[in-house]
């Protein structure tokens, strides 16, 4: 066990710490994810910070330089994200790409398609959606009703996607849909890489109780993909799903970093407003802190084991699921502690002193409970995959076509 | 010990029901969102169906009706997140329970007041300030009413016409009005918590009518337990709530010695069931609850806000152990009988 | 809306209050439910005081006087049991006699059973319990197997019943037996009245996590129980069964009762022991106070609006369930709570003031929790048959014989 | 970085493992229970195979291992509700780290030791006085030990041998300790709650077995999302604790500005997941989980003893917090960095 640099992480992590501070200016900063309205001009700083890290040789260390990669290890890009997260950089907009678009096409993309896409996806000069949930599906993946239809001139998709994140600012997405109609519900399904900007694509953002549009719907009217663009094999959609599914455990909450806002903003806030407490609130309030922080602390901790499970090559597994729970738990005992220790301002979106943080992080923190599963499909994974326990329901042949996605997802 | 509502109680609670449904509702609360000003069905309204007088004397222009009786139009009013609050009106009907010019001003809705918690010279952020021409409020031990300068919040939940203010202009109403201002306060945790107990019923039954109809995997999702299981603990919540609220109400009237601990439980229990029961109902609900166009948020921003006004859950929590532990010491010692 | 007594309440309210007080040594007092050890001795006194009761005509007011009850109203039972509690006499030791076996002998009995043994049950005579639950089965009723079979002197029981309440106090039991093995799971099944010393009837009581001997396995080997003890028709034991139960959950915490220590008795200990601690750790105490005591008010005002209901003549219904709930939560926060205000104390069974109460509560409160249904049980009953959620599988035809049970229990 | 025990490390463990289950175990507790004595396998033979003088530097007699080591060995001690325990080690090595005599005299099983909280005239509970001849404690400034007079306490947890101590005799050590004194509590912090990992994970894994194979109503228990998810989380939250329990160990040794923090978190986590693990086992197993015969409730009594040992949770949350605010202010201030 050892926390300790080598001297070449050493050397990594000053160079990178001197590299962030003479780049300030062009880097996007900010106190959490989700707090901001993600229009028009904060992606494109956002776009441009990753730009400008991906030219440091900051992004996508571990991913092979053949496509754009840097040839690194976990470890190094561990060190990157350390002195990121310390410089308060914003975490990077091209998110669904890096988590789980990235890492489908690596596994299961064509040489062509690794070719043209990785490198500026990871840049983002590209940014990247997944297509994914349909309005009548929430979390039951294969129920899809989105269809591929194969043409001479390349695969027709008909349908509807939802809770298409930042989709709108996106060029390519990875699309599920329905291949072969005929075959049992999490069978005949067929993945592809889909232009956003193709004839037939419209994209329509929701607004969400925070205010924010992150989430879209997408309508795929007539869509033609040529079939180049599929990532696997025909119906073999699923199993190539799956890749995405790990990878977005792993990326929303497995590797223990934080969803909501940062917990040493909520420290240093802490610090400014409990002298202003009767000390019974500051009672209750500093054993809330501590609640908070023991919780972050122990989602990040294990977030450590589990990449040090990867620096030795392992690939995610169910268990990373686990770190999600806790990470949105302490995302909502963070925003609602920050909220409270406002004291009278905080029935008020902006306290008078023009703090707005945490009555949008509380508002925000729903969206955060959803994306990358719910608590209660989390829960079934881990219970189901990781503990043994038997499924939900009994494996009657009726059944049974349901329950490997009652499992993964 | 008959701990029920009568028929004509029940008759009336379905008049509220059947005028707030038209009158109010979470759209006219997203509304508001956009575009600041009174909440639906607003004061006047309220003020010419007698809601807004209940509790105050026919001598005065007003119902002359219990709070119990508001208790059950306020539950109707938190279903339709309707503004502005009953609470501002119960208020009022004690602070001003002797001066009958203005109580019979207010009857009649040519009076629109608001209660200021906190200094008169900036107050704290208060109800219903918006609209409001004239603001009660306690300087020292006095009972004051002015004008004022107010400063709007910017709103989490817009019904709940939050702002500052502060008096430009001060007239005493009352001297020593220390425990005028006290029963007050604990009259509109009451009407408070009733509000809040509508909100919250109605947030758990928009959860079970979604629970019944949306499948996943096969299956209504309310047949899964943790679905399940949590709408019947909101549930259960709920209809405890409303026991303690009847209660309050009740000992307003009949039992004033119960009321500070009531109201106290009642305000104290209603933060945490009503919360808690909006964050099930947007949690089942999946995506579309977290959508600005489902009502569902309406709800949760009420439940934010309310759980904060008038004292949060520790301060009510804390006055409960405190009016307990301090009844239970007097009877020890002879000095009392425990409530 | 009226809380106040009528003036007959009253004056019944000062009648039992001076006759409290006059036989205040003839009767035993306590702090709650299930602190002390029910041994023989304890449980003559608690009989001895129910006896005492049942002569001032201060037990079963509402059960018919033709069989020894008093002809009286709920809401004079309602007084006497408010004054019961005031002066702290201990609960009824007869308590399943009363809350179960009684109203469904009531409800399903012979003129012949209700004359021979209602009067001694309200008297606790003789005490009785509840034969329902077995080694294989849990919550699961309808999987019992404990056979009775028709002879010609009457009906031989062979099996094993378990978590039988005070079974070695008891004179007389319920039993729910197995009469048809053919027909589905919960038909089938015939309620008996079994008389404990028959010949074949062997109790062996069950030490618990907390010390005390409450629960009993009873053994039951070719025991013979005549036809005219039968409770209800053959075949039709599921029918008189729901009786019980429906009983029992009025009777566990459904009116609003505590299940554990009395809140008064918190609420003093508190008085007694707050001072002693230190600032932050009162501040602390005084929420958490607040919160058992908020619970308890919540569940007994809820209580209070169920004893209405039932004075307008209604049966207890489903949502009686619901009161349990809490009941359990406040019996397990209270005991938490007593004890942690012990400070260095709540380390050892026993504080050096001698108080061995929070300790002795902390560990019987599994068992409260589960006697009477457990909360998934209670959330199962209240979700589908108050709230009409579906039941927790599909009804498919091989389902639907287990349904009802899964339903009701 | 490297998170991870290594394969020597583990090697060790599993001898650990093995040891224990064979020399300790639910059914000792029980035992002792009506018996009063020394915990199995007691602190003879934990000191012959090195146990307890792990943190010991060889020249003093020990093994002179780092403290996670000993955490790992805690951690199979508490699966088997093993006595005494390994934090009384482990807080007498930092104790008495310049005390070369004593130290070989523990090391070697020569000297009894237990480690007193609170005032020597009078302790609060303390562990493992039983079968101690000499009592370490902190008087005023200065770290003393004596002999003393034991009243054993009735116990919840009999494995913890918890008795009050009134020293009887009084030589200092070590004068200015407190430093010292603070340090081997945050050490002896992180070895409780080694064991509670330990104890807790053993508690999910009987649970785990008995949801397996338990049917009702025609399904296993571990079907139903209710049992479950429980033990999802109680699963999670055993797994989440070794990683605070080994990066406080780690900190012990390699970081000792972030031990306190670490320490604390550890503690103060384990108090509530422990006692979760339990109370859910319980739960779980229904009323075969009540009965004294099942181990269910052995390490529930530990559970509900070792979250109020050596501070409960809320002591460390408030430690946690507080380290947290002034390291960051200090870094805000310039005057360190942040841990």
């Amino acid at each position: 066990m050892n926390f300790d640099d080598t001297p070449e992480q050493a050397r990594l992590r000053a160079e990178v710490r001197q590299f962030l501070a003479a780049h300030h200016d062009e880097l996007a900063h900010g106190d959490g994810a989700y707090l901001e309205e993600p229009g028009h001009e904060r992606v494109d700083e956002l776009r441009r910070t990753q730009a400008v890290l991906f030219d440091a040789g900051y992004m996508g260390l571990t991913w092979p330089e053949e496509y754009g990669g840097g040839g690194g290890t976990n470890a190094q890009q561990a060190v990157i994200n350390e002195e990121l997260h310390r410089a308060r950089v914003a975490g990077p907009v091209g998110h669904v790409g890096l988590g789980m678009c990235g890492p489908t096409i690596l596994r299961h993309g064509s040489e062509d398609q690794k070719q043209r896409y990785i490198r500026r996806l990871l840049r983002a000069d590209d940014m990247w959606c997944q297509l994914f949930s349909e309005p009548g599906g929430g979390s039951d993946l294969a129920a899809l009703r989105t269809k591929a239809t194969r043409h001479d001139d390349g695969w027709h998709v008909q349908g509807q996607k939802v809770w298409t994140t930042l989709a709108q600012h996106c060029r390519f997405g990875i699309l599920l849909a329905r291949t072969n109609p005929e075959a049992a519900r999490h069978r005949g399904l067929t993945m592809f890489v889909i232009d956003m900007e193709a004839p037939g694509v419209t994209v329509r953002p929701l607004r969400q109780m925070n205010g924010h549009h992150s989430f879209n719907e997408v309508f795929l009217d007539d869509v033609v993909i040529a079939d180049s663009e599929r990532l696997g094999d025909v119906d073999d959609g699923w199993r190539v799903a799956l890749t995405t599914l790990m990878n977005e455990r792993m990326a929303v909450g497995g590797g223990g970093g934080e969803l909501g806002v940062r917990s040493d903003v909520l420290v240093s806030h802490a610090n400014r407003l409990l002298p202003r407490l009767s000390e019974e609130r500051r009672v209750l309030a500093v054993e809330a802190l501590g609640r908070v922080l023991v919780e972050s602390l122990a989602a990040r901790y294990s977030g450590y084991r589990l990449q040090t499970t990867l620096e030795k090559g392992e690939h995610p597994g169910p268990e990373s699921s686990a770190g999600k729970l806790t990470a949105v738990r302490v995302a909502h005992a963070t925003a609602d502690l920050g909220l409270r220790l406002l004291g009278e301002d905080a029935v008020l979106a902006r306290s008078r002193d023009g703090d707005w943080r945490w009555a949008s992080a509380a508002a925000s923190t729903p969206g955060i409970a959803l994306a990358g599963g719910t608590d209660e499909i989390l829960r079934n994974i881990v219970g189901e995959r990781v503990l043994g326990l038997p499924p939900d329901r009994p494996r009657t042949p009726a059944a049974a076509t349901a329950t490997p996605i009652a499992e993964s997802r | 010990m008959d701990f029920d509502i009568d028929d004509e109680q029940r008759n009336f609670a379905q008049h509220a029901r059947d005028f707030f449904s038209e009158q109010a509702g979470p759209e006219h609360a997203r509304t508001l969102l956009a575009a600041p000003g009174e909440a639906a069905p607003g004061r006047r309204v309220l003020a010419e169906l007698g809601f807004s007088s209940l509790t105050i004397p026919e001598d005065f222009g007003g119902v002359g009706a219990e709070l119990l009786n508001m208790a059950l139009v306020a539950e109707q009013a938190g279903r339709q997140l309707a503004g502005p609050s009953l609470t501002t009106a119960a208020r009022v009907a004690v602070l001003l329970a002797d001066d009958a010019d203005r109580l019979a001003a207010f009857s009649e809705g040519r009076l629109s007041l608001a209660v200021l918690d906190g200094p008169p010279s900036g107050s704290r952020p208060s109800m219903d300030v918006v609209g409001a021409t004239h603001f009660l409020a306690l300087d020292g031990d006095d009972l004051v009413i002015g004008e004022g300068r107010v400063t709007l919040g910017e709103p989490i939940d817009a019904t709940r016409g939050l702002g500052y203010v502060e008096l430009t202009s001060s007239e005493v109403v009352a001297q020593d009005a220390q425990a005028r201002w006290a029963r007050a306060r604990q009259v509109a945790c009451v009407i408070l918590a009733a509000e809040g107990l509508g909100a919250a019923d109605r947030a758990v039954e928009i959860g079970l009518e979604y629970a019944k109809t949306r499948e996943t995997f096969g299956r209504q999702i309310g047949a899964y337990q943790a679905v399940k299981h949590r709408l019947v603990d909101d549930w259960v919540a709920v209809n405890q709530l409303r026991s303690l609220v009847w209660w309050a109400a009740w000992a307003a009237d009949h039992a004033p010695d119960q009321l500070p601990i009531a109201a106290s439980a009642a305000k104290a229990y209603c933060a945490g069931t009503f919360e808690t029961a909006c964050e099930t109902l947007i949690h089942v609900l999946g995506g579309i609850g977290f959508t600005w166009e489902h009502d569902a948020h309406l709800y949760w921003r009420r439940a934010k806000v309310d759980r904060l006004l008038l004292g949060d859950e520790s301060e009510h929590l804390a006055a409960v152990a405190t009016c307990t532990l301090h009844a239970a010491d007097a009877a020890a010692t002879g000095e009392l009988q425990p409530i």
